[in-house]
């Protein structure tokens, strides 16, 4: 073993103690990049994996043909969905924090990602959300007491009391429940969406994964299906950069952009500023209208940074430069937008305080009524009985005997 | 009533069940076009199309997935894992999915996709043509086991696990394809017209979920067994001329408890036997039921026949497989206790 | 001698493995820069450097699949699965290979991988952080099955496991990271410094795979466990008063079967304990073992005390988690039986 | 669901009782490509992905910057063994037709992908093969009597009767034991070679599977961990257009080329002639030379026909149209070597039929061989109790009772 050794291993570009640096990141200037035909090969459009679309530039205008022209309402909206997902976020990250529920994941700096895709599809389409995603959820109205319960495992979660925090679902919203096991949700969406095309109806299905979590087979199997079949689905790899600790080169984005595993399978790879909210619109968009016109499936990339700790339970000052989001290279999603509105003259700083206000109150009105319905230290609690129902349709007998020995084993 | 060996009761299942409900698909290696290696979906793409009659890429995993995929989505996938040594890739979809998604979505989703996949020794299919790994799905809670050991109760048995909102996991035993098996493979092989369960009406019918089958009354000693042991157990009784008890489970997952008890209470005496590895095997899960609940009843020792904890190699099949010998052994222990 | 909680004894195991051997690499994710979720790989990769340990794609199966390959090229892997319910894409390539390349090649492969995982709950992880598969691996032929209890323990059977010729998997329950766990949630922690068994050697030892440790020596009982469950039956017995003899397994398979067996012809009663779920459960193969060699001395029958069948939900944790009422009432039953 | 079905099914170019059909098969002229540098990035060359490799044109001539220039010593030495693979090849499948045998695969029409490769390669790079590559144990240089033991499981058999026939391996070869489990050796393939990497030492390792098995996880894990290690591997995919009955569309062959894999994970994919024996050489050389100087892992796509049926026990002629491989656009790989040393005047028909000949006497003296120590149905037999060997190194308790039982039973 004195040889040099050839292995090859992927570097983080800036540990604790060193400079941030995102000299690695490949941008494109906003408006650069072409919109091709919805129906174009992927083989003739595979720049779109290496470029990055950008419709806001650092001066908030949209430039460039993927500028989806939205009006000022819907981007006031979208505003607000980012907000409000902000907002959340925060809120509950320090309830984590003081202890009222065991454990929490924020999406801040991706709120983009989840809140302009979601405003880009229509309600009967079917979404496949990670953990992280819960600007869809927002996005498609869920009530905040619903989520909140949800975190709180009190009597009104709609998970009764089985999932960590952060694994909702919404069967009438059209929500997939949330795994804790990454990847698995991506070839469902691509079955969803094979079952839609399958029955001859007019949704799509549209998944989300880290760019860690494309290192899993569920990641290939939804790639391979998607391309088989053409089934009607969009495939999101929300590239933060970071996987816990580990940097996205050791998921293969050191070789390669991630959007550019798409056309290995004859599937188009977007890659995309995912903190543009009008650049996200737009590629989902896109992708959507690929799909309904059965043009079949597409990946999308989105260029993005985990601005926060990875869940509650880390600390990224053990492995990365501090504030290095700060010098993230594509800004802040919710500045950015807030930006492009003043500049259209549709916002203004105080329309902004004010709204900030509205969702703070909104939130801490919403926990209040949360608690009600008990937390974890507190009652009401959910009947353990509970435990023993939905492991199938019908309680088979050696449950109800189980259950009945839980009843024994409490009084 | 028609004579149907295995192959074509399971064919008929689903032909069955295909021309009730339009939700009903099947996804599967070689499965459309071809009709599957073992030929169980002969003509249902014709019949039904290939939109409902799916040939796959060769991704176990990805095949239970994007059948979950499509159950959520309103239809009822039938997944063929072309055979059971096969079924790993697919394993992490199954138990962290399939089994809970009506669990850990309170029950706002639910995934009724039934896996049927071929499993068993006995045509010399070495080490990965043989296995019987039903063990590793009876400990997860939230899947239905099944494995019919003829062709009457592998159309009902199918069926039943088609219009089940629960996922179940199908083995069927491909050494009872074409006929009953008794363990000695010198015989001449027997088809299934020569037996009472080889008659199987032509429309739709069910045989429960969950329930055991007295495939033999008798006094002297209770065999638990499923599968292609139905045989052999019946044979080794037969040589030894012990008046045993031969209970098919039939549904290993949920287990009819009851069944056995009730037997073993009557006979006192009990053999358990499978195909597969003995270390963790479905046996012991019987076992211990029987054990804890039929404890004072017990004259001796219950006794597992099962296969060796070696993998099924193809040279020593005969060796491997737990034939009449094997069984005659046990119940020679378990009525005459040393 | 020093104190040491597990995590730092299975870093000294892995630390005191690299160190006498260049062939042990690590792999896993987030093992390396960053020491591991629990920090169990820390400063490792500071003193071998990137090419021993290495962090991974999160691909479970890729870590175990490029594992079987170096190993196979001479090096002696220890693959990290961040959590054992993560285990599952991992499943074929541990099933399918590991377990078989030394028979399938007639003794001409073989791949010394060590695969350790953290396990168990108590630690409010829900469904996906808490499970005890265990049982899903005792049943393959080829692989070794591992569990400490202690930090002792855990240095010397993974540095046995790592130096063995034959692949491990290693569960750590990860409860018992930081001290010993009764199962009462509401008693504040003991740390490891309190229990002798945190004495732990600095150098090099091994604790022998496949012998159980009598952690108490009792006369009424046995208690066969492994794992957490150790010390909730210990203290179960206490609370009681039934002078129990205790079973730490550590190794499950091979199973030490003269160990439990001496103990319970002794003793005539015994109650098997696992977190995991019951059916099919490892306590099923323990209860059968049992029962088949020391039948006549059975004075009661022997009960599992185990996780229910159901995923282990968020909420539940302590109605889920068997504890000490729930020994506690099977010991009541096995000493006086109804 | 009464509208159209969207779902995207492909289609085999020819199913029983319709016309062969190669039309869809993408071919360059021989001589045609360039040979880039072994050090150009895999975005430089992406076209190698989609272009077809081709030396020996239909003339039997050599050309382009693709011909190793092999001397004809080596060529004759190739052609020996691909000749001896087929001759193997067609007495072992009559041999199971006989009922002397369980089963057994030939590789017929296949035979460069292996022994060119095998050639190309140095005795102590590692080789991990799928069943149907014979040709790579063939000319490392195993005794056919050795691979004919294995076949019948006697006495000699170096599985110890473990192992279904055709599943060889070889220690003192480098040849890895095969599975029955489709793909699993190609990450283990990367495995290998990133111990060697750890080592410094100067091995590749190589793996080959199907088509088909590139749907698997363990052919994405492989790809994945060879890029980010950047592993000295080389993945070989044999796309002989069928698994089983299903045809290379269904694993996603319709939309771009399994060569075409590997630029979406960072790593070269060439699509070479796979019944070229120069055109493998070369391109085998070329990868090996990547991985010996650093330069990271190569995929290559060997494009092929299955001439035979899959197995002994399958039937081609329920599926696909007969002798379809008749009009196979790239002819047969043995046959096209031959023209090109008769072509040089290195070869004959006389001297073909000469070794022909020569051949099948040393298959039919090995098999004489063989059988000595035992076959199926006689003796000598292997002993039972060898069934409980090498589950582990030493065997546990519970195998030296489970071994007894089974003495007892058969006394
Ligand atoms: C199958 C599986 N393996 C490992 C884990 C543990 N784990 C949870 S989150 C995570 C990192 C995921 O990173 P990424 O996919 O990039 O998503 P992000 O957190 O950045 O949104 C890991 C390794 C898991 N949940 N599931
Ligand atoms: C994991 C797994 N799934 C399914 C099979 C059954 N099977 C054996 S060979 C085969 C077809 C493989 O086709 P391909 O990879 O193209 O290789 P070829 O036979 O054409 O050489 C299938 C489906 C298997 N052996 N392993
Ligand atoms: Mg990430
Ligand atoms: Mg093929």
């Amino acid at each position: 073993m004195n040889k040099r050794s050839r292995l090859h291993i992927p570097r983080a570009p800036a540990r604790p103690g060193e400079k941030p640096d995102f000299r690695y990141v490949q941008l494109s200037p906003a408006g650069a990049v072409a919109r091709p035909d919805v129906n174009a090969r992927a083989r003739e459009i595979e720049h779109l994996a290496t470029d990055l679309v950008r419709v806001l530039d650092d001066d908030g205008r949209a430039l460039g043909p993927w500028d989806p022209h939205l009006d000022a309402a819907e981007l006031q909206v979208g505003l607000r969905h980012m907000l409000l997902t902000r907002i959340y976020d925060d809120r509950m990250q320090r309830t984590q924090r003081a202890g009222k529920i065991t454990f929490y994941m924020r999406s801040l700096g991706e709120e983009a990602v989840s809140v302009a895709a979601c405003m880009a599809l229509k309600p009967g389409d079917m979404l496949f959300p990670s953990y992280r995603n819960q600007g869809l959820h927002i996005t498609r109205g869920l009530s905040l007491v619903d989520m909140m319960c949800q975190l709180l495992s009190n009597t009104r979660d709609m998970c009764k009391g089985r999932q960590l925090p952060v694994m909702y679902h919404s069967r009438a919203a059209n929500i997939f429940t949330i795994s804790g096991n990454l990847a698995t949700q991506l070839p469902q969406a691509v079955g969803w969406a094979m079952a839609a095309a399958i029955k001859g109806e007019d949704h799509l299905a549209a998944g989300w994964l880290g760019e860690g979590s494309t290192a899993e087979a569920d990641f290939h199997y939804a790639l391979l299906f998607a391309s088989v079949y053409q089934a009607p689905a969009i495939l999101n790899v929300v590239n933060n950069q970071w996987a816990i600790s580990t940097f996205q080169g050791f998921a293969g984005g050191e070789q390669r952009s991630f959007a550019a595993r798409g056309p290995g399978y004859g599937i188009p790879g977007v890659r995309v500023d995912g903190n543009d909210f009008l650049a996200v619109y737009a590629v989902t968009r896109w992708a959507a209208e690929r799909a309904r016109t059965g043009a079949g499936p597409t990946l999308i990339e989105h260029v993005t940074y985990r601005a926060a700790a990875h869940s509650t339970s880390d600390d990224p000052s053990r492995y990365r430069a501090k504030d290095d989001h700060l010098h993230w290279p594509l800004g802040d999603p919710v500045e950015r937008l807030k930006r492009h509105l003043i500049r259209l003259g549709e916002w203004s700083e105080e329309r902004h305080q004010a709204l900030t206000a509205e969702l703070e109150a909104l939130v801490a009105a919403s926990w209040k009524e949360a608690v009600t319905h008990g937390t974890l230290t507190e009652g009401p609690n959910l009947d353990p009985d509970l435990m023993f129902e939905d492991v199938f349709e019908e309680m088979p007998p050696h449950l109800i005997k189980q259950r009945a020995a839980l009843r024994k084993e409490r009084s | 009533m028609a004579q149907m060996n295995m192959i074509q009761a399971l064919n008929s299942a689903m032909d069955i069940a295909m021309g009730r409900d339009p939700a009903v698909v099947l996804m599967g290696e070689d499965i459309g076009y071809f009709g599957g290696v073992f030929r169980v979906t002969d003509g249902l793409q014709r019949k039904y199309g290939e939109h409902r009659v799916i040939d796959s890429p060769i991704a176990e995993g990805g095949i239970v997935a994007t059948a979950i995929g499509m159950a959520v989505n309103g239809l009822r996938p039938v997944a063929e894992i072309q055979f059971a040594d096969y079924i790993y890739p697919g394993y992490d979809q199954i138990v962290s999915e399939l089994a809970r998604l009506r669990y850990r979505s309170a029950g706002a989703f639910c995934a009724p996709v039934t896996i049927r996949t071929p499993c068993g020794g006995g045509i010399r299919g070495g080490q990965t043509h043989s296995q019987s790994p039903e063990a590793l799905f009876t400990h997860v809670a939230g899947l239905k086991v099944v494995m019919p050991s003829n062709p009457f109760d592998a159309k009902g048995l199918l069926i039943a696990a088609i219009e089940d909102d629960d996922p179940v996991v199908f083995f069927e035993p491909k050494r009872l394809y074409n006929g009953p098996f008794d363990g000695d493979p010198h015989k001449p092989a027997v088809p299934w017209s020569t037996h009472p369960k080889g008659e199987v009406p032509d429309g739709h019918y069910t045989v429960p979920l969950g329930r055991a089958e007295i495939v033999r009354a008798g006094s002297a000693v209770t065999i638990v067994t499923y599968g292609t042991m139905v045989y052999v157990a019946a044979a080794a009784a037969a040589n030894l001329g012990v008046d045993a008890e031969i209970i098919d489970l039939r549904t290993l997952a949920p287990l009819d408890t009851d069944a056995i008890c009730t037997s073993v209470k009557k006979t006192g005496r009990c053999v358990v036997a499978h195909e597969a590895t003995r270390m963790s095997g479905f046996g012991a899960e019987i076992l211990s039921v029987l054990q804890e609940e039929c404890f004072y009843d017990l004259e001796a020792p219950i006794q597992r026949v099962t296969g060796w904890d070696t993998p099924y190699p193809h040279a020593f099949e005969w060796e491997y497989f737990p034939g009449q010998k094997r069984v005659e052994l046990a119940l020679r222990a378990v009525m005459e206790p040393a």
